[in-house]
């Protein structure tokens, strides 16, 4: 039963060890995904590739989809899974930060280090602009920590939020994102770029 | 045929049979029947007002009082030590972290018998561990520690204990809940335990 | 038909996660009632019955005597089923109370273990239980908190 | 690769670290422990005076000894790994032909210092709030991924000269 290294309490070396091992699961995934290329990213926002929408939504059912059904089996108790806790201010604001960063830099950081793992010379000035960015969030904290720590709403589900079952809930997002693939593929037909997607 | 329309049925189709699960298990037990049943006979998880009295005298830190009345009758009296988990809010995911100590023992009482073993069972059935239930409840609590005299010609050594055990218990409770209710507010925010956190995302 | 056959391995995955969830739907043994269903139906203690209650109740009941081996024979129920409570989900049992008409009325000498087999049963789906109680409200604190006005906080227990 | 068979494979690799380790999968917080780690070796005073970093520091533990830094050393190795099978492993800045080098690493260094700077205010980046968060179906998942998504596309427009 999961979550393993929390039931049975796996000492510290060997949850860290398992961490690498995910990491390289995870780094491998994003590069084959294709998101070590900025302008691929970028042409989620442009319609020329809508790579990220396809990926993202997948993976988010699959691991939704996956981990309630190991619930189900009795083989995961979600109550040791980590929900992130809700700021609403916080949450909307840092998201809209992140979006202007995101059409600058053309990253996010989970990608720009798969970016950088092959060589991407502007995903490591991306990289060193986030770690400037940390310096100044540290930096400035005492002067957005109310911002920080306003509205806060617990670790608040929406299912719960909504008053829908998790399972209604996740059908409701497929549908949602199958709806969503539909139109980003009709996008880029018609946005289509050839010159820039024979590049990427 | 079209890889999106593949993929897309694929989630479609598991999307529907999420919808349609018969139960949802996060909000059942994990433990199954039988493994919850052959717990609940086992006498080791009720412990004797005895045996907390000793505990409370220790201050033992590895164990927890759990009062499950409602606030306002937690706040006439409670055992030294004690938090106020009313019965009616058991299922809080506020508690989750509380509850989820395996290396704190969490002795549940209420005034008698039943709430304690209904609110046990129901914590010991979602998954929780170290559960216990403090036999016969305030009610005994208060015949054999708050009351109980010695009458005898002739004390044993065993017997003396466990009347000084008792005696030493009175005090603190008596103490503790004689106090004005702006010092025993701070009395509990000191006692309050730790709640063990979840690690995740990117604090 | 080339359409489907296109589909064969997503209507395998669907196939074989149908049947899988079917498979543990059919265990008996897992609970699948809500445990927020328990803390309702105990709340304000509405699943005890008293003596006299069950005296005057008209419609039909059974009684479940899960812990009647120590009792003396002129204590014990008529009419009562008995089931030690280490049996209480064996096959044999569980027909009785799946085939029993009206309230189940569990009963103990001690109510620990009929609290006790009450949630169980109440997970597992079984509606219309009720716990016989020989006092009338055993949840009631019975003695009154004697405040000790001349009591001080030792400043080192702070 | 198929977008979706990866995004299959990038969902298994994150319901794995809920299944394995109780959690989502993160990127943001491990560049953050490296910034704590610098600063650390360049200014320990500052970094004990400092409260943001001080409680890195308070439980003796060197802060790069985390489960995110050592996520991210794997992601680096799986990166590298899945850039070799792919052929793919190649020293280059990517830009559109119409723009110059430097205004290209100047954006991305802005990039970066903006994205950065507002994972740190949501409590995690696209992957360790947005993606995460929606696997676990924290409302905190959904804001953040509708706020970047929304904002990036509402910047989109001043930034178009950059890409197309």
């Amino acid at each position: 039963m999961g979550p393993i290294s929390i039931i049975s309490e796996f000492p510290e070396w060997l949850n860290l060890l398992i961490a690498f091992f995910i990491g390289i699961g995870f780094g491998f995934a994003l590069e084959q995904a294709g998101f070590s290329s900025s302008r691929r990213l970028a042409g989620m926002f442009y319609g020329y590739d809508t790579t990220v929408i396809k990926v993202f939504f997948t993976a988010a059912i699959v691991a939704l989809a996956g981990s309630q059904l190991l619930s189900f089996f009795g083989l995961l108790n979600l109550k040791l899974v980590f929900v992130n806790p809700y700021y609403v201010n916080s949450a909307i604001l840092g998201g809209i930060i992140m979006g202007a960063g995101f059409i600058m830099g053309g990253y996010c950081p989970g990608t720009s280090i798969s970016a950088l793992s092959i060589g991407k010379i502007d995903a490591m000035i991306f990289l060193l602009g986030g770690m400037v960015g940390a310096f100044l969030f540290m930096e400035t904290y005492p002067f957005i920590q109310t911002i920080a720590m306003e509205n806060y709403k617990g670790n608040m589900r929406i299912d719960e939020w909504l008053g829908v079952s998790s399972g209604v809930f996740t059908l409701l997002l497929i549908i949602a994102a199958v709806a969503m693939f539909w139109i980003a593929e009709l996008a880029e037909k018609k946005f289509n770029r050839p010159d820039i997607t024979s590049d990427i | 045929m079209d890889a999106r329309i593949k993929y897309s049925l694929l989630l479609v189709g598991i999307g529907i049979i999420l919808a349609f699960l018969p139960f949802s298990a996060t909000d059942s037990f994990r433990l199954k029947s039988d493994e919850l049943l052959s717990k609940s006979t086992s006498a080791e998880n009720s412990l004797s007002v005895d045996q907390v009295a000793r505990m409370v005298n220790k201050e033992d830190s590895t164990m927890l009082l759990i009062d499950l009345r409602e606030a306002g009758q937690f706040k006439e009296c409670n055992i030294p030590g004690s938090i106020n988990i009313p019965f009616s809010d058991l299922l809080n995911p506020w508690w989750e972290g509380t509850f989820n100590q395996k290396n704190i023992k969490k002795i549940f009482y209420g005034n008698g018998d039943q709430t304690a073993n209904c609110a046990w069972s129901i914590v010991t059935g979602l998954g929780y561990q170290n559960n216990f239930v403090m036999k016969g409840g305030l009610n005994e609590w208060f015949k054999t520690v708050m009351l109980s005299q010695f009458r005898g010609e002739k004390i044993t050594p065993l017997e003396n204990a466990l009347y000084e055990a008792r005696f030493n218990a009175r005090k603190a409770f008596t103490q503790i809940n004689s106090l004005p209710d702006s010092l025993k507010k701070q009395y509990f925010k000191a006692k309050e335990i730790k709640q063990l956190k979840l690690d995740g995302g990117c604090q | 038909m080339s359409q489907i056959r296109n589909l064969k391995i997503i209507i395998l995955i669907i196939g074989i996660l149908l049947v899988l969830v079917i498979i543990r739907n059919s265990d008996r043994n897992v609970f699948k009632e809500k445990a927020r269903t328990a803390v309702e139906a105990t709340r304000n203690n509405s699943n005890l019955i008293t003596l006299n209650q069950l005296k005057k109740l008209t419609s039909p009941y059974l009684i479940i005597d899960i812990g009647s081996e120590k009792r003396a024979d002129s204590l014990q129920f008529q009419h009562a089923v008995k089931i030690a409570f280490s049996q209480l989900l064996d096959k044999a049992n569980r027909k009785v109370l799946d085939e029993a008409s009206g309230e189940l009325i569990l009963y103990a000498d001690d109510i620990a273990t009929t609290s006790r087999a009450w949630v169980i049963l109440n997970q597992l789906g079984y509606k219309n239980l009720r716990i016989l109680t020989i006092e009338n409200s055993p949840e009631e604190l019975k003695y009154k908190f004697q405040p000790d006005t001349t009591a001080r906080l030792e400043q080192d227990t702070m | 690769m198929n977008p979706y068979l990866s995004g299959i494979l990038l969902g298994l690799v994150l319901l794995a670290a809920m299944f394995l380790s109780g959690r989502g999968l993160g990127a943001s917080g491990g560049i953050k422990d490296t910034v704590v780690a610098v600063v650390g070796a360049v200014d320990k005073q500052h970094a004990m005076n400092t409260p943001y970093y001080s409680k890195y520091y308070q439980n003796g533990e060197h802060p790069l000894k985390n489960w995110l830094t050592l996520e991210i050393f794997g992601m680096v190795v799986g990166g590298f790994l899945s850039g070799a099978l792919s052929h793919r492993l190649k020293f280059k800045i990517e830009k559109s032909p119409k723009i110059s080098n430097r205004r290209r690493l100047l954006f991305a260094f802005l990039g970066g210092l903006f994205f950065v700077y507002g994972a740190q205010l949501a409590r995690g980046c696209t992957s360790g709030a947005a993606l995460s968060g929606m696997a676990v179906l924290s409302v905190a998942g959904f804001v953040t991924m509708a706020a970047i998504f929304g904002s990036a596309y509402l910047f989109a427009w001043f930034f178009r000269k950059l890409w197309i």
